[in-house]
């Protein structure tokens, strides 16, 4: 499709000072989001029904989406599996890294528990500098590619 | 009953375990890849969550990240559906060492049954007919010689670790046996890790026969009647029937009896299925091997049975005992199933991922779709290319192909290519209606006839 | 047989016919507005001719511009459906004028039946119980009064032309008697160009049961069984069942042998529906009124006796006749329907026209969908709004309910709004549970449990 | 939606003398086509499988459509029944009316025959000026809406 509709909302949110467009019409839909990252391609634990923690989990990526020039050319950190994310070593410990947190390579910046282990996410190959946001909270459920931190 | 249970699977296979665990009222988590967030499965599902990316090492076949997933979500139990991880004993070994409940059957008889080589002993041992061939793995190329030469040439070289048709040769003397068996090996060590071979009698004009079975785990074996799936492209099954329009009433006996016989031996329960190979020429049948899992083709068997497998083997896998006897299966009138794909079949059948942007199945009276798919879908590139299972039931075979092309006729899909026009073709082919049909038909007969 | 019927209708049962047609081997010619060019009968049919703009009087019940088309395409036979056309024996008329076959019952006995007052008549001299009321039309407010008084109030007015509670007014006393009269004479006048009323004794607690019936042209008339339709919004049906829970077996075979008698008393061929009114308080029932065409609900009697009904419908139209006798018909367990409109059930029933966005239908065992719709497809504002009929067949009542249920979960529909939610309250409520629903039960009771 | 991206199309359309586009992206379909009338509202019979006449009929609207420009803001007349076009009142005479044709309200243009009857087809009110274009054959089948002549 031509590209000049897009020009022209982009303008639009640009002038409005907006992060996020929806237009739908009868046979178009154009979704925009401002930023480095689109939080739907790393929701959380979709839960359509009732069982496990239903409500915190869907709405966690709309609240969790940040200002978006702020965090622009941000690298995440996902999780590699699904679990249960400890922010600490133990309950009486501080984070292991928190916003403004500098980090390298190798970095444990959390833990999952998965089948009862507790898995230590590190940093990847290519991943340094400051912690610049949290995107989950301590306890919270997880699935494989839930961002967990965006570092820049 | 179970109260959750995760499907580690996807397509169509994922949809059909979610309604029959409705059915059964069980709640369905189902697992996925970062390619499948918009499949009809996930958004049918009590819960979804992601596994992995979309490359099904990662993902489906990521036994870590689905066990962590069955815990995270606690689940009671496990159904792998067909393909993927479905047939790997450490995997349901591991899901139960987790606590969790595996449909399928015991790992034991898995491993004795998953392998060509030991299922072959394990049905002499049952006085199970076998293809004549190498009592075991294929020691060397002389050894090979010899055998071949005592069963008579031509002789099929099979990989005991392959399926699907790979790692499989014939060969028709000694120089091409010697070739072929080196080819095969090598073949196999690079595909399953495993280079053992076998040798059997290579049947020139044969139909591929299969008996469903189930077995609960108080010991109990029923047998519900025959498939048969003779309609193939290179070993891939394109159509499956049942009753097959060979085989007279005590041969369909004998081969249900020596079905659940094996069963038995090997204390097998869950849904599973023997395959077997008819020779149409000596009226005789061979145990080739058997699957330890639900099939793709289970709904044939469904619609002339009247019995829910899925929901029976959930039961069995709870440990219930059958709900029914040998005695109550009488399997009624004739159904057809053929294999809706992706794939451009005037050219190899290549793949046709992409976005379908009409779809209208077929209904009716006798006519069943099982299908994952809908307008708006995209058929990712990452998996198999099926699209549908299109499934009919008359009361005869001249009645259920009738409304098989009457269904194939109103099957409307757009945006991708499908093998519709292809099983128009094919059912409409005199060969086809007649019931001549051999395994090869498709490979050596029907594509001179129809290009 | 024909060689091709013309299909002088729209939506689901426009595709309804072309199956049966397909399944019969005749070719369909579907005529259609400017409204209907995409829908699926136009894809579907051999042969798709416009007759005119969107309104329905312009081209669905233009008579000329549907004769003008049958004869362009040649046709044997034309099948009007149900609604338009379907009872209007001008219309049966001049296509047998015009040498095409009509698929319905000969214009004298659709005459005959289809007008309340007429039909009344009949069944009194066939010996068939009809609810207390006037002998014929009321001739004038002072006639009224003194029948009401004799049945005694309440009573309801009827407008003999009638017909999906148009034209109709209950009286508790003469004053409302005289103004209903008018008001019913009046919108009867305007609706139906007919201002004829008739007066009945109003029953309290009823259940509306009718009486499936198919007649050849050689004298034979078969009863399929009832379909019981009490749960109604203003006498609209919206749930379909059979076998009503509320009817013993002899009342069952009093009322197929009451459906009977009165067809054939009319020299009534084709399907046909006997509709009855049932007093639960008296366990007695009254002939209301007969159908003379096909019904939406058709295809809950089709599940539970396996009766092809439209396809019937058209042999008997050829001369054929009836393939089964009345000791044939044996109904085996329960089916539902419901009828999924797209219309806003929390705001009156409004309609929501609009273009469906996704589309998934239910599927799996006992579930049959009967719709035109699929993404893509925009539902005009023009005409009806029926989406689809979801029918389920179980064993029981219990098990359809369940199925039911399940299947109206599965349902996905996007873009307009739809009665499913309101389905999956309704079949949830204890009182349909318990078949405890009267013709009231939705108007009256209903909506206050559930707003 | 915007009509902005139409705008570009039919620019893009006019620098490159196009009469017919479609445009087609995962979201939007945009089919243009220049001029006073648009085929797609009035098809003649749509013969899907074998019966009558099958093959002439699916080309017909595409072969008609004419160049744009030269018929923009021609008035229609269009067929008000099902059934067989006749353009002259019988075989040795000549047309009603031809290319050229002065006509005006209530003129007989041609018949169609339906039910057995030749119904005369004659010039609507506000009908009135030069045939422009003959758009069907004589003895050609037409259902309701097809268009017949264009009048400027």
């Amino acid at each position: 499709m031509d590209i000049k509709i897009i020009k022209e909302l982009t303008k639009l949110m640009r002038e409005n000072d907006l992060v996020e467009m929806e237009v739908e019409s009868e046979d178009l839909k154009v979704k925009l989001r401002k930023g480095g990252h689109d939080v739907t391609v790393a929701p959380v634990v979709q839960h359509h029904a009732a069982p496990v923690q239903a409500a915190a989990a869907p709405a966690a990526p709309a609240a969790a989406a940040p200002a978006v020039d702020e965090f622009a050319g941000c690298k995440q950190i996902i999780s590699p599996i699904p679990g249960t994310v400890y922010l600490k070593p133990n309950p009486d410990t501080p984070n292991f890294v928190s916003v403004g947190a500098q980090i390298d390579e190798g970095k444990v910046v959390c833990l999952i528990e998965a089948m009862k282990v507790f898995n230590e996410i590190k940093a990847e190959a290519g991943i340094k500098g400051t912690i610049r946001k949290v995107l989950v909270q301590d306890g919270q459920a997880v699935e494989y590619g839930t961002v967990l931190f965006l570092v820049g | 009953m179970f109260k959750r249970i995760l499907i580690a699977n996807r397509g169509e296979i994922a949809v059909r375990v979610i309604r029959a665990c409705r059915r059964l009222g069980i709640e369905a988590v189902v697992v996925h890849s970062t390619a499948d967030r918009e499949t009809l499965a996930v958004r049918m599902a009590d819960v979804a969550i992601c596994i992995g990316p979309p490359a099904a090492k990662q993902s489906y076949l990521n036994i870590n990240n689905i066990i962590a997933a069955g815990e995270l979500a606690d689940v009671d139990a496990i159904h792998p559906g067909y393909g993927f991880l479905s047939e790997n004993s450490h995997f349901a070994q591991v899901v139960r060492d987790c606590n969790i409940q595996f449909i399928g059957p015991s790992s034991q008889s898995m491993d004795a049954l998953g392998n060509k080589g030991k299922a072959k002993a394990l049905a002499i041992d049952a006085g199970v007919p076998t293809v004549p061939g190498s009592p075991g793995v294929v020691k060397s190329p002389e050894d090979g010689i010899a055998i071949a030469r005592k069963i008579g040439y031509p002789v099929m070289i099979k990989a005991t670790a392959g399926g699907g048709g790979r790692g499989m040769r014939i060969a028709h003397n000694d120089a091409s046996l010697v070739s072929g068996l080196i080819a095969a090996q090598r073949e196999a060590e690079a595909a399953f890790g495993n280079a053992d071979c076998i040798i059997e009698a290579y049947l020139q004009r044969a139909r591929h026969i299969e008996i469903q079975i189930i077995g609960d785990q108080h010991g109990n074996v029923v047998a519900l009647g025959e498939r048969d799936c003779s309609t193939q492209r290179r070993h891939q099954k394109l159509v499956e029937e049942s009753p097959s329009p060979v085989i007279d009433q005590i041969t369909r006996e004998k081969m249900c009896a020596d079905a659940v016989k094996l069963a038995k031996t090997a204390k097998y329960f869950n849904a599973g299925t023997v395959e077997f190979i008819y020779d149409i020429d000596r009226k005789a049948y061979y145990f080739l091997e058997m699957n330890t899992r639900i099939q793709v083709e289970h709904c044939v068997t469904e619609m002339v049975t009247g019995i829910d497998l899925v929901q029976a083997q959930i039961k069995v896998a709870f440990g219930e005992k059958l709900e029914f006897t040998q005695a109550d299966i009488k399997p009624q009138g004739h159904a057809i199933e053929v294999r809706i794909n992706a794939e451009d079949w005037e050219h190899g059948f290549a793949p046709s991922p992409g976005k379908i942007t009409m779809y209208v199945a077929p209904t009716g009276k006798g006519v069943r779709v099982d299908s994952h798919c809908y307008a708006g879908y995209t058929i990712p590139p990452h998996y198999d290319s099926m699209i549908a299972k299109l499934i009919v039931h008359g009361r005869d075979r001249a009645e259920a192909i009738r409304f098989l092309d009457q269904a194939l006729d109103e099957y409307i899909i757009e945006g991708v290519k499908t093998t519709i026009p292809f099983h128009q073709r094919l059912i409409r082919d005199i060969r086809f209606v007649n019931s001549q049909v051999t395994t090869k038909f498709i490979d050596e007969e029907f594509f001179k006839a129809h290009s």
